[in-house]
């Protein structure tokens, strides 16, 4: 057993420290608030998103584990945790979470090697960012209930329905999709898997203002829009299979624990220099265990997210498909908790929004309503618990 | 023990319920609290034309008798429906205080004023410190002629923005005990020296610093008798405290009434959610919060309006109020889903109010204390 | 609305302290821990229960509620739950839940005349002690599965099976049964509700040790049982009918609150009086507001239990059965948690049993190991959860 | 980076898993933990013939190289299947702390004396006062002729019933600094003036009470150097912790297995209680703080074996995985419903000694302030 790094490790790790220290200064004080509000909320956000994108790519580090004739550097998934384990703390953008994160894992396993070689290129170098069409006003949790059709016409898929939830499609280049190209096939069977352009004839986005009035969602309409076959990965029908196999993404969720200690050490600060009645608070006892409680759960989910991408380095990806979810709900239910205590902290600050009266740029105001979100997208915690329930336990469906 | 209202209670609630529901529908309601003034001047207007305004006030100052229990009820559904105006600030925060430690010409003059609907006051309490104490009122009015001199910045007053009038808590007399010195003044929100600017809130509440740069004011404006001031805002913010509760519990109720229709009606897996089990449990714990918290509320607002010493059981109700609407929302959220976390859903509204009202008279940690202290620790 | 006493109930309640401030003294020291554990676990424990039985019978306070003519004062349910509270809070004895809160009830509904003249008298006096023969192995929650059988033979039926968890079965004088009298029948229809002498020839109670060493519960076995075809209340088979109509016993569990109240005043001594580290625990901030918290929490309590005596003297019964549910989730949980904040305060006195060394008796080392009972029996808070949203909220069964 | 165990460890682990499976029966478990010496000769014993007392030493002082994380591996086994015995106190509390503070002599002398199973000790740490700091330390050692004199009580000294040795930490000089000054003595248990009972606790776990009165010590039984002790507690309690959080974790993973092996089981309703979601939910926590406590108890135990400093890792993880096993045992009753809450049920041995668990070498309360400090605050 060892826990350290490799020396290669621990010089890589500098080097991203040292980008972002430097490149974060740049950054827009939205980014103060982390997450994708900052990205998607404003135009100076997205602008630094893919100004940082490009570096990044220029960097190679977007890639990193892909093998390198697709451009990546078949890089282990320790080194992506270490990479997203720096990024997470200094809050930089640049990744694209669904290009990224999902596409290309995606592309690896499901698509032709003339996709890959199409598509995966301008993903690498930050060129190109995507959303995500998958849920549905009537499919939110249960995505086997999609609706939204692709009905083919020479070599074309023709589209119409409605996504929603679909996070920066006011910003994205393409979107991956899962639409029905057969009616008569029930659930989850009948589903395909498509790329298309966000500049198609026949989308309509609508956003959706978020709780604190920012637009990070959309609702995506789709008018006779037509993709080429050609954008099809996999095969038809076979769209549910499709994003399945692509579960070998880096899963560990290491990027909330990381965040979480920056947080964490930011409001260590604040209360050392913040006296309330008379005293610091850094002086109240609660205060000390709510923080100290914080931070050993952050330093929990840290060793977690290790052992999830050891797990992943090693193939065993069904063991590891119960701790992802594990983790995604661990992270995001604490990254909540912190979101509370530091609301708690900041006392009558903590409703104040970015201002020349708020703590932290009005960091806990917008976080106060957006962390449930986290709860929620990308597979509530309530499915989260049910899959460990059936995967990790095996408890009857 | 009777523990139900009585008819004219009844009545007043439910004619209450549909003009609120009928005359500020959510839609309004996110239209309203984005504007300017923060409230409709209108339906204002209906509020005091509906006799609201004088509810709180015995028939001596303008109003219809003062049973406690009937702002209780009316708070409760300016909860249930929210509603933006200057209501608390003004009938509750202003008016009650008045009430508590105005001379008698004073209460007979503003009490009115308000309960005509002639004006709209706010309480300034709060300073850029951050405490609930009597050690955070710093702002300070020294004497000078045949009056005083404010100076010194108040943090957080609800509508000072929209009022005619501020009850301004100021120092008069550095003390060794901070429960000393402290005196309220009745001072007009557009005096020569006042600068007010809106803080952007979550709860979009009309919240405002307001800045007092050598205000002057007359030794009449004092409200009753200088230095004693602490003692009077205790008294009349046990009230405020108790009607903030309500509003809340209103709030709780609506929101777990509406989760709960959306449980029952929002399928996914070929299941309306609210058959599954974990949502059941969800909703029930939220029932249960509701229900505790509107016992409560009741229990304590009556021994209030019955001027029953209980200030454990005001930071009792309090303290679990806040955390029970905090936490009915936030579950409220979770069981709507995507939908939950936009603006355009109800469920979001309340979830906003609730970390606001919580920050009203006392947070949780704040009457914690106090309770603390009250069973002897 | 008004919250007040009446003078007569003011004066009751003066009544009921002075009763159990004199007779507690007397009481044996394992009455610190309060609960069912005190009364059924030694024989002095017992002795002074069935003591505190007789004297609370010759006040006539066993009884208040009851119509006149069986013993009773047609006292309001209000009356009661002061008794309640008052007990509660002194930790006080000599009420047989089961007869007095369970028994008496469902005769006063379901018996014939002649049945309640014989057995209300000898309950309202406390000189008779019942326990419960329902829960057995396979049926737990699930109390439709009962298979305990019973069969007529002339004038009796003859009782075969087993029931289990019946608390002081190796004390009581008779138990009250649901058995299933009819084979074909399925699931709660079939049943039938007796009661039975415990020294009928066929019975045998094997104790069941609880977590820490004590014996309340049993299991008690029948073979070839004979009990007399007049001691069936209600009609065969309705015996589930029967039970469900028993519901208006004093649901308010304001005995909870009140002995969280006494624990809680006992706490704050305690924190007052030992110092640990140089510094008197009351100083330490996370202690003052744990025991704020359960303060506040049992203030709740109180007023959730009267507004539920207030729905009951209204007649609201099914409006109150939810309320029930949720005030004992709400009161037994709360008294768990207090129990869990009591041994984080002792520290490690926590652990020690009844000894020269044990802080309160060793009330909270006991009470760590029994507090989940209250969660599991008389339904668990599984169950009343479920009822509170079905009944409550209507949510879909 | 490379987070498996190697071979050896695996052999290890499954051969320990099957001994006590064999051995120790819970029947027995329950059978020692009331006898009066609560642990059972015959089963040490056996344990000692396997070699285990010598697992945490290195060669030169008669064990078998000592890798720290192959008594991870033993102890997590033991916490899964519960053995009464006096290995903690022997080998992990006492062992560790004289292969850190002891002399060259003195580690060759006892440690082999361990190694052995020749002898049983423990480490008299804990005072009537409840406390885990330095300032815990009263029992005094005042020199006398060519050695000292020990008198006070020591409290929770597990095992001392049964100890040859045990090793006293008491004050030997009075400082403003409460780390200064505190010395550790090797004591011989049944020494004149020393009294020992039993204290009846929870964890059934020969928890004594040790009285000294006027117990003379000579000077060479100080185990390394007079008023230096502090720091070697602390050090080796960093170790024990880990021993300990392991432990701690086989039980967690224990009381999750048998619940969830109930919970498909056990029918009501017609179906495995483990089919409603509420219950699925319950078991899904619970599996992710065992999952979490055993992903921090390998990472730190892997520091702490490579005296990497990680004060704050190591309270991180005692306080995780404290409150872990509680609420893993918790939850696993409340599963287990009515069987759950009695002796016979096996999960009421896993609950019992999770609370123990936590105020052994500090309980959540304490290594929260270690963070505390640890984090700046």
């Amino acid at each position: 057993m060892d826990f350290s790094f490799t020396p290669e490790q621990e010089k890589l790790k500098k080097e991203f420290e040292e980008f972002f220290i430097t490149e974060m200064k740049k950054a827009p004080p939205t980014y103060e608030t982390g997450g994708l509000e900052a990205m998607f909320g404003s135009d100076v956000g997205w602008e630094f998103h893919l100004y940082m994108a490009r570096e990044l790519g220029k960097k190679g580090w977007l890639a990193m584990a892909w093998p390198e004739k697709y451009g990546g550097k078949d890089a282990s998934v320790i080194d992506q945790v270490i990479f997203s384990e720096v990024r997470g703390y200094y809050g930089g953008p640049g990744v694209d979470i669904f290009g990224i994160g999902i596409v290309a894992p995606t592309l690896l396993v499901a698509a032709s090697e003339k996709q890959r070689e199409k598509f995966l290129p301008p993903i690498a170098k930050g060129e190109l960012m995507y959303c995500q069409g998958w849920s549905e006003p009537n499919a939110g949790s249960d995505l086997a209930s999609l609706s939204t059709t692709a009905v083919k016409d020479e070599d074309d898929y023709i589209i119409n329905g409605q996504k929603i939830w679909t996070s920066g499609a006011h910003r994205a280049d393409w979107m991956f999709i899962l639409v029905r190209t057969n009616l008569e096939e029930k659930r989850s069977k009948g589903l395909t898997y498509l790329l298309l352009d966000m500049k198609a004839p026949g989308i309509t986005v609508r956003p959706i203002e978020a709780m604190d009035g920012l637009h990070m969602f959309n609702e995506v309409f789709f008018d006779d829009v037509r993709v080429p076959i050609a954008n099809r990965i996999g095969e038809e029908n076979k769209g549910w299979e499709v994003t399945r196999q692509s579960m070998n993404f880096e899963r560990s969720s290491i990027g909330i624990f990381s965040e979480n200690q920056k947080t964490i050490e930011d409001l260590v600060r604040f209360v050392k220099e913040t006296k309330r009645d008379g005293k610091p608070l850094a002086e109240n006892q609660v205060i000390r265990n709510k923080l100290a409680e914080l931070a050993a759960e952050t330093e929990v989910g840290r060793a977690m997210a290790y052992n999830i991408a050891w797990m992943q380095e090693k193939g065993g990806l069904f063991l590891a498909a119960s701790a992802a979810s594990a983790a995604k709900v661990f992270g995001t239910e604490l990254a909540q908790r912190l979101v509370y205590v530091g609301a708690d902290i900041l006392g009558q600050y903590s409703q104040v929004k970015e201002s020349k009266w708020a703590p932290f740029h009005g960091k806990f105001e917008t976080n106060y309503q957006n962390c449930m979100g986290l709860n929620i997208a990308g597979g509530t915690s309530e499915i989260q618990r049910n899959l460990v329930a059936w995967i990790g336990l095996g408890l009857p469906r | 023990m009777n523990l139900d209202f009585n008819e004219d209670q009844e009545i007043l609630r439910s004619s209450a319920k549909n003009f609120l529901e009928k005359e500020c529908p959510k839609d309004l309601v996110r239209e309203i609290e984005e504007s300017k003034e923060g409230y409709s001047p209108e339906i204002w207007n209906k509020m005091i034309e509906l006799g609201w305004t004088g509810i709180a006030f015995p028939e001596d100052y303008g109003g219809y008798g003062g049973d406690f229990m009937n702002l209780i009820v009316l708070m409760e559904e300016m909860g249930r429906n929210i509603i933006p105006s200057p209501f608390f600030s003004t009938v509750v925060l202003s008016g009650l205080t008045i009430l508590e430690g105005g001379t008698e010409e004073q209460k007979k003059e503003y009490l009115e004023k308000i309960a005509v609907g002639e004006i709209i006051m706010s309480l300034a309490l709060y300073e850029p410190n951050g405490s609930y104490n009597a050690s955070g009122i710093t702002v300070s009015a020294t004497p000078k002629d045949d009056g005083y001199v404010i100076n010194g910045t108040k943090m957080f007053v609800n509508d000072a923005n929209i009022a005619d009038y501020l009850l301004v808590v100021a120092r008069t007399e550095d003390s060794d005990n901070p429960e000393e010195g402290v005196t309220i003044f009745l001072v007009e929100a557009k005096a020569s020296g006042i600068t007010c600017n809106k803080v952007p809130t979550m709860g979009l509440d009309n919240s405002c610093e307001v800045i007092f740069d050598n205000v002057s004011i007359p030794k009449a404006n004092i409200l009753g008798e200088a230095g004693k001031a602490w003692e009077v805002i205790q008294k009349s913010s046990e009230k405020a405290i108790m009607a903030k509760c309500a509003e809340m519990v209103g709030g709780a109720q609506a929101s777990l009434d509406m989760t709960n229709a959306y449980a029952k009606e929002r399928v996914q897996y070929k299941q309306p959610i609210g058959k599954f089990q974990v949502i059941q449990h969800y909703l029930a714990d939220m029932m249960i919060k509701v229900g505790t918290s509107r016992n409560i509320l009741y229990e304590v607002s009556w021994m209030v309006g019955q001027n029953i010493p209980c200030a454990m059981k005001v930071s009792a109700a309090k303290s679990w109020i806040n955390e029970a609407y905090k936490f009915i929302t936030e579950r409220g959220v979770q069981i709507h889903g995507g939908i939950g976390t936009t603006r355009e859903c109800d469920i979001g509204l309340y979830y906003r109010r609730a970390k606001t009202a919580e920050l009203i008279l006392g947070d949780t940690g704040h009457h914690l204390e106090n309770i603390a202290q009250e069973i002897g620790l």
